[in-house]
């Protein structure tokens, strides 16, 4: 029995609607769960009312095809480190490109065969072309510089802007030739210059901005999709590709936001060129600094009426989020209260303490946003650092000539005594130096941020104090 | 009213939406909402089945069909279980 | 797709745009609110139009676009000047 | 020059946009002015694109109706006052639906002389019939029994809800012979049975209870103008009215909520009956309840630290907003805090208090809600609660045989002293008699808001003290 195109359509409306409330279900954590299978039942119905039409006609191919991905996508998504989510993320982005560019030509191939190609068709078809390769090789360039396949160093060579400019003209150029033609020349030219242009659009950008990039790529990507669905008439794809391409759009302007600068900063500006050379270590009684040893810290925290944990990327490089659970469930038991703040750009990615802290079990009641936590402070005993650095720098207040100026930064400097657990005096991320080592009430405990909680977490054990 | 302005309103209602369920998304959700919106762009796999399923289609078609639907399932699968596995992490305070 | 289809799915995309946008409104707004949404659905002068401006229409279909317009133009412009009187009321303490 | 179905439809999606923008301006009293002129924006390209079609082609009708509805409109809006809004858009929700269901029928007398009738439309031509007259005679109702045409008291008779199901069913039947026949007579009976249910599910609802109906009927009116939108194939309507539609609810949902009350029980209940005769008057000392003198709430006003003032139906009917600017300066100028709270239900219609209070000229960043408000009264040492009665009452949270247990209240008995301004004991709206009059730091003022409040700001002014 095959669906009608009606019938097909209002299946397709219903997968829309699911693929919304999926979003929708993001709210909360405690709705997350059923969203996402919401999202699962909308791609059910959505492959199945494609597979029901009469336009599909021949199975083996696809049966094969998706047996095969469905085996591939879901061993790696088993096997995959949380620590390892950005790689995955851009790799994953470009299998959407691809898919979307193979679409393209393959939807081409087949009407011009039957002889329905019309301009508005092959213009449909060009920037589902352009959208997907660029979305293509962009992706793989992050996804290389992410995993260390490719320096993180951003390439940069006098014209650049120039040259990806004249190509992004070009193409278009070709794109206006190929709807007017259909010449399969220009829709090679089209093809290849978008897929350079992916590449040397992604290339000058330092490995530390990738994250902002993953955010573009994902919403080239749902863009990418969108020229899909105009090109096949399809209103789920469009609804879809929508969804996702503001999501990818937001996220970017969320973490620009909140790193102060702007996206054209991120995507053109000399920043993040994985810094953190120019400071040298061990200096720091010279400098005024404090450092102080675990117990110290652990004198401080176990009679705290609150201690406030400030985890950043440091706490993922040093996978420190189980030692910390233990910490705080130890701190609780002497009845301090223990709560975490986050930054909306610890880290790498948007979310990723929350993700690593949700992974080691901490409940998500104890985890605050930093507009929430913020006026706690000052009524805080003990702030601890762990690898986070820039997310609490007060030159981002304080220093007009700072790089970070402007940024909104956890106001950890205000808690009675301020511990910071490091390895080094190196900066972080933005590679500008931290003004709160130098406060009074900080003290830096030099280490690898799981060794030093495991060390606090043994000496609270051990109840020496 | 031509079948691109259909789309063209489809498609401007659709980034309304986009906008306002994204910005609902609380912010420690935004690394699953990566990984959510990954898997739903694995959409392109309908196109992908048109493409791949037509009969008669040539070798060149055909194949390219088939590259696309296996990436796109990749893509799904991969996106909707990461995701699972993530938000399963999430758990409010254990009495 | 059908046209009454392409209406369905419109009408869908509105009701979760109208979902979020209200619930967006900041409930010190809720009264102009409700004026400015009766102003908006003066819309139907449209469907008004399109009865009353057609040639060679009956008599009665004519008299009755003739007051559907009548009825739909003091809903416009009622509503969206009531709206614009209260909404200018709404002032922040002035220095 | 005629615009092309093409263009048409292109201004259309720009129109839909604008009102899209305009309902999103409402978000913040800032940006509220900018809405109503994107609003205005898209009605007037809404208008233009429709007159410039190749549809409409006799002009001088609809210029003398036009002209005509401005004028009228221009002038009513231009004399309501704002306690008469109630009225005005029950009014104007009334002339939504009459044209609705006009539109539909003409469409219908012009596509049969056409003789382009199919089944399908006809289908949505008696929905757009149906929901437009419910819309029509229901509002009439309402606007009788707000201006006090008809009577407030609810109607009621045996099987009335049978009666009304039964008038619906035969709606329905006679809606699918019209669509399947076109007859005259089943269009006819279709339209005369939704008049008449409109009036019967209005009228047993008491008048108390309209502010819930206006924002029912607010809604039906939204989906009465979708429905012509599906009749017409206009997309444009169809996203206006799902718009207006959703408000309406979302109106009628959060006025329900606040009042902890089901919209069947609204619809359905007796509630509301407009009580108040219940209670006597004038045994204020009987019942250990303290009455207390304008200058003795005037003496504990003038050197408190904060003073929140609570406004209720009753600062409404007596007006009394202007006279409270008056106050809330003078206090203000000795140093005192002067908040206002406003409970979401407070006096009859949603956002009621704001408006009035935004007429006297009170800064809207002096108006607070509900939750944002509740933490501060323990703080606070004088709440002046002017006309309110329900949304104080502690009732609601502590006693479970309540009618309107269960509702949230502004916690106004925390704060160190509480005047009452009210002209008799008289319970309010709920009908329910208020736990507060008795406590301990309660105290009332009896007598009309207005003059109380007037007799307060002759005191500071007199500096008697
Ligand atoms: N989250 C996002 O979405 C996102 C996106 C783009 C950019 N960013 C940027 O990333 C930065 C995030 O700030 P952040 O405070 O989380 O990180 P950060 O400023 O990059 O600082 C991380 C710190 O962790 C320390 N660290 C590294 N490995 C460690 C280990 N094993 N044990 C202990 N400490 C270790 C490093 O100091 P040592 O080397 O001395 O140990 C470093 O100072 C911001 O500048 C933000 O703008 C974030
Ligand atoms: N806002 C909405 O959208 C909405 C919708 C539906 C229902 N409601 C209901 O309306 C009620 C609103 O609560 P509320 O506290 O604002 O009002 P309320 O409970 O109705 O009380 C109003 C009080 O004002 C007093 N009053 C009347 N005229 C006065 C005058 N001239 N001077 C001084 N006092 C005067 C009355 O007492 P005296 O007669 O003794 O003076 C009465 O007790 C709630 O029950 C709510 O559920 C609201």
């Amino acid at each position: 029995m095959e669906l009608s195109t009606n019938t097909q359509a209002i299946a397709y409306l219903v997968s829309a609607v699911l693929f919304i409330l999926a979003l929708k279900g993001l709210t909360h954590p405690a709705t997350a769960r059923r969203g996402n299978l919401y999202g699962i039942a909308g791609m059910a119905i959505a492959i199945g009312a494609t597979l029901a039409g009469s336009e599909v006609q021949s199975y083996g191919l696809i049966a094969i095809a998706i047996v095969a991905g469905a085996a591939i996508g879901a061993v790696v998504a088993m096997r995959i480190q949380m620590t390892a989510m950005p790689q995955l993320v851009a790799a994953l982005h470009s299998f959407v490109g691809l898919a979307a560019v193979l679409v393209a030509i393959g939807t081409f191939i087949n009407r011009r065969a039957a002889e329905t190609l019309n301009p508005v068709l092959m213009g449909e078809l060009s920037a589902g072309i352009v959208i997907g390769a660029i979305t293509f090789t962009g992706s793989v360039v992050a996804f290389g510089k992410l995993q260390g396949l490719l320096s993180g160093k951003p390439v940069r060579f006098n014209g650049q802007h120039l040259l990806n400019a004249a190509m992004g003209l070009a193409a278009i150029g070709f794109a206006v030739h190929f709807a007017m033609t259909g010449s399969l020349v220009s829709l090679v030219a089209i093809t290849v210059l978008a897929l350079v242009l992916g590449t040397t659009l992604i290339i000058p950008i330092g490995g530390a901005d990738m994250p902002v990039v993953i955010s573009m790529l994902n919403s080239y990507s749902g863009w990418a999709a969108a020229a899909t669905g105009f090109s096949l008439g399809n209103n789920l794809l469009i609804i879809v590709g929508a969804l996702v391409g503001c999501s990818g759009a937001i996220l970017s302007y969320i973490m620009c936001r909140a790193m102060n600068r702007s996206i054209f900063n991120v995507v053109f500006g000399g920043f993040g060129t994985d810094g953190g050379e120019s400071s040298a270590t061990g200096e720091a009684t010279q400098q005024g600094i404090k450092s102080a040893s675990v117990e110290d810290a652990v004198y401080w925290m176990e009679d705290a009426g609150r201690v406030i944990i400030v985890p950043g990327y440091g706490m993922a490089v040093a996978q420190a989020q189980h030692a910390l659970k233990e910490l705080m469930e130890l701190l609780e038991a002497r009845g301090v209260e223990v709560l975490f703040a986050i930054h909306p750009v610890a880290g790498r990615m948007p979310g990723h303490m929350n993700v690593l802290l949700a992974e080691a079990d901490i409940p998500y009641d104890h985890v605050l946003e930093m507009d929430e936590i913020n006026p706690d402070f000052p009524s805080t005993d003990v702030a601890l650092i762990v690898g986070a650095n820039d997310v609490v720098n007060p030159a981002a207040k304080e220093d007009p000539s700072s790089p970070i100026y402007g940024m909104p930064i956890l106001e950890a400097g205000r808690a009675r005594q301020v511990y910071f657990l490091k390895r080094s005096l190196r900066p972080g991320y933005s590679g500008v130096d931290n003004l709160l080592f130098y406060q009074e009430n900080t003290s830096l405990i030099f280490g690898d941020a799981k060794d030093t909680i495991e060390g606090m977490v043994g000496a609270l054990k051990g109840g020496r104090h | 009213m031509s079948e691109t302005l259909v789309a063209l309103y489809v498609f401007v209602l659709a980034c309304f939406i986009g906008y306002w369920v994204v910005w609902g998304v609380t912010p420690a959700l935004h690394t699953p909402l990566v990984a959510l919106t990954n898997a739903i762009s694995g959409i392109v796999i309908v196109g992908a089945l048109l493409v791949a399923g037509l009969k008669e289609a040539g070798v060149v078609a055909d194949a390219m069909g088939f590259i696309a639907v296996l990436l796109a399932s990749i893509n799904v699968f991969g996106g909707f279980l990461v995701t699972h596995r993530m938000l399963s992490m999430f758990k409010k305070r254990s009495k």
